[in-house]
């Protein structure tokens, strides 16, 4: 499987590359540090998902999904967000992600929705489902 | 005239009052910024090393390898942390008193920005309430404030003594000084307000000798140490 | 006569700007004592345990046990780190703009007191201000403490409209209602304060039907979209 991690904060990419690496074995994992870099990633390393965060440097992640999709409508995307509030979760799920959860949630969740959107299913945190 | 005093006074005391609260709505926002971006996110991220540590317990290697990251991270997110408790409140106030925590405040300060600091201040200080003690530490945080930033000087004096009943603090620079008496600043205004607080007076004076002073005064009572 | 007035406003502004330093002061001791004595307290668990686990590589059972004790602080500082930063601020106010914020402000408040609220929101707001909005967004989030606090209510109504240059907001509720007109308290009367910071008036009224209302308007400007 080939992930891109795109948050900016390197801790959060360092933890979480090396855990869906050993996760999810074999598994390529590539990180990028604002919007465009996940974008330019995409066109150039075609993923099986993004994790995306919201809140980045330069363009937002709402922002970064919305012109990855209007190049490739097939790409899976997930956020990863430390946003709880459900205008943002409806705003990204408008954007076209087909996931949504908040940094709250164990790595295990993570991992779970990881799975699920990659194979092109929805999936959107319990608890903010619940609120939408 | 008296109307015209009343409308400026007025005016003036909105205008303070206002500033107040514009400034700590953007401290607010600034450390929730902090909270948010930067420490929550260590947070994310050693907590997925946590995870990741778990499932590799039979790999000895993983495990060095991870925990020594988490212990990095850790350390990282312990000094982004201090760091910003230290500019919020000086906790060390209520650990260990007014002098102390002048002691240390002034000793940062001075390392930080090279200047030499020439502190005086009493064996003791008498009971002096939780508030006037965060007065007179914001008073001289803020003047060595305006030293870094306005004075070029290379030399500070920093005198607090207690006489009869009264404590005076002054804080003095040997540098450039300043023409303007009317501050637009915030700076000078709170100082006089906490020395309000605290029933005193604050002045702020240009050196014959060159550079400028803080001087206060207030009244404090004696009291019998328990 | 007029000396008095005076110097009953100039009395009146100097306890209200003390009250405000007083109160940044606590809010920030209070701040920084969670940071340092919670926050502070799981990350020095979580680096000793770091610590261990390297030490303790080649014992896949210790390992094990405190890389779930490291998940488990860190699922309990996050959670801590959550509602200080919600307390602190709106940081969905910079991420999605005055109306969200103050549809998931209302939410919230609506859940967690059990209070019916209708809200009357326009379709876009003219752009204000980052100040502007933290105000308004300020307003209403007193008026619903207030209501919380005081009113026994168990109904809200919430109108926030723009008509030709003027903004207006009223919080009605429908509980006891008040004889106090001449508040003791800061709520009020910050508020009043930050509507005059907009330009704007703020009042508190009692209603003939029983409950009460705090209303505002303030001026707007209207500009294009761009
Ligand atoms: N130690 C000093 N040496 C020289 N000039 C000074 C000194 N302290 C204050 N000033 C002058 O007095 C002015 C007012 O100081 P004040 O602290 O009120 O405002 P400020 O420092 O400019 O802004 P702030 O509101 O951030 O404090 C300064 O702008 C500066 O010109
Ligand atoms: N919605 C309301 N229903 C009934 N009484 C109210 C309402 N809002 C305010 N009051 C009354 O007005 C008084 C002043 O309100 P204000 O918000 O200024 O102070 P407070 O809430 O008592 O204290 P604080 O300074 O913490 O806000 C309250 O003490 C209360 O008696
Ligand atoms: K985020
Ligand atoms: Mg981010
Ligand atoms: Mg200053
Ligand atoms: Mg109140």
């Amino acid at each position: 499987m080939k992930i891109i991690i795109a948050d900016d904060h390197a801790v959060v990419r360092q933890g979480y590359s090396s855990l869906l690496s050993t996760m999810l074995a074999p598994c390529d994992v590539l990180e990028a540090s604002n919007g465009d870099q996940a974008f330019n990633l995409c066109q150039t390393d075609r993923p099986d998902i993004v994790i995306m965060d919201v809140n980045m440097q330069g363009i937002s992640g709402v922002e970064a999904t919305r012109r990855i999709l209007q190049r490739d409508s097939n790409i899976n995307i997930l956020f990863f967000s430390m946003y709880d509030e459900s205008p943002v979760v409806a705003q990204a799920m408008e954007a076209g992600a087909k996931g949504y959860i908040t940094k709250s949630c164990t790595p295990e969740i993570l991992i779970d929705a990881v799975k699920k959107v990659a194979a092109g299913q929805l999936y959107v945190e319990h608890e903010l489902a619940m609120r939408l | 005239a008296m109307a015209h005093a009343l409308e400026l006074a007025e005016c003036d005391n909105t205008r303070l009052t206002h500033e107040l609260m514009r400034l700590q709505e953007k401290e607010r926002a600034h450390l929730a910024r902090e909270l948010h971006d930067d420490l929550g996110q260590y947070l994310t991220g050693i907590r997925a090393q946590a995870y990741l540590i778990k499932a590799s317990a039979n790999n000895p290697e993983v495990v060095a390898a991870v925990g020594e990251q988490i212990a990095v991270n850790c350390d990282a997110m312990h000094i982004s942390f201090r760091q910003l408790i230290r500019k919020l409140h000086p906790v060390i106030l209520e650990q260990l008193g007014l002098l102390e925590a002048i002691r240390t405040l002034v000793e940062n300060w001075s390392q930080a920005h090279h200047i030499k600091v020439n502190l005086h201040l009493p064996e003791q200080l008498g009971l002096l309430s939780d508030e006037s003690n965060t007065h007179i530490y914001r008073i001289i945080q803020e003047a060595l404030n305006n030293i870094a930033r306005h004075a070029q000087a290379d030399r500070v004096d920093i005198t607090l003594e207690i006489e009869a009943d009264t404590l005076r603090l002054s804080v003095k620079d040997n540098g450039v000084g300043t023409e303007c008496s009317n501050s637009s600043g915030l700076g000078l205004r709170s100082m006089q307000e906490r020395a309000r607080c605290m029933q005193g007076t604050l002045k702020f004076k240009q050196l014959a000798e060159g550079g400028s002073m803080v001087s206060m005064e207030i009244p404090v009572v004696e009291e019998e140490e328990v």
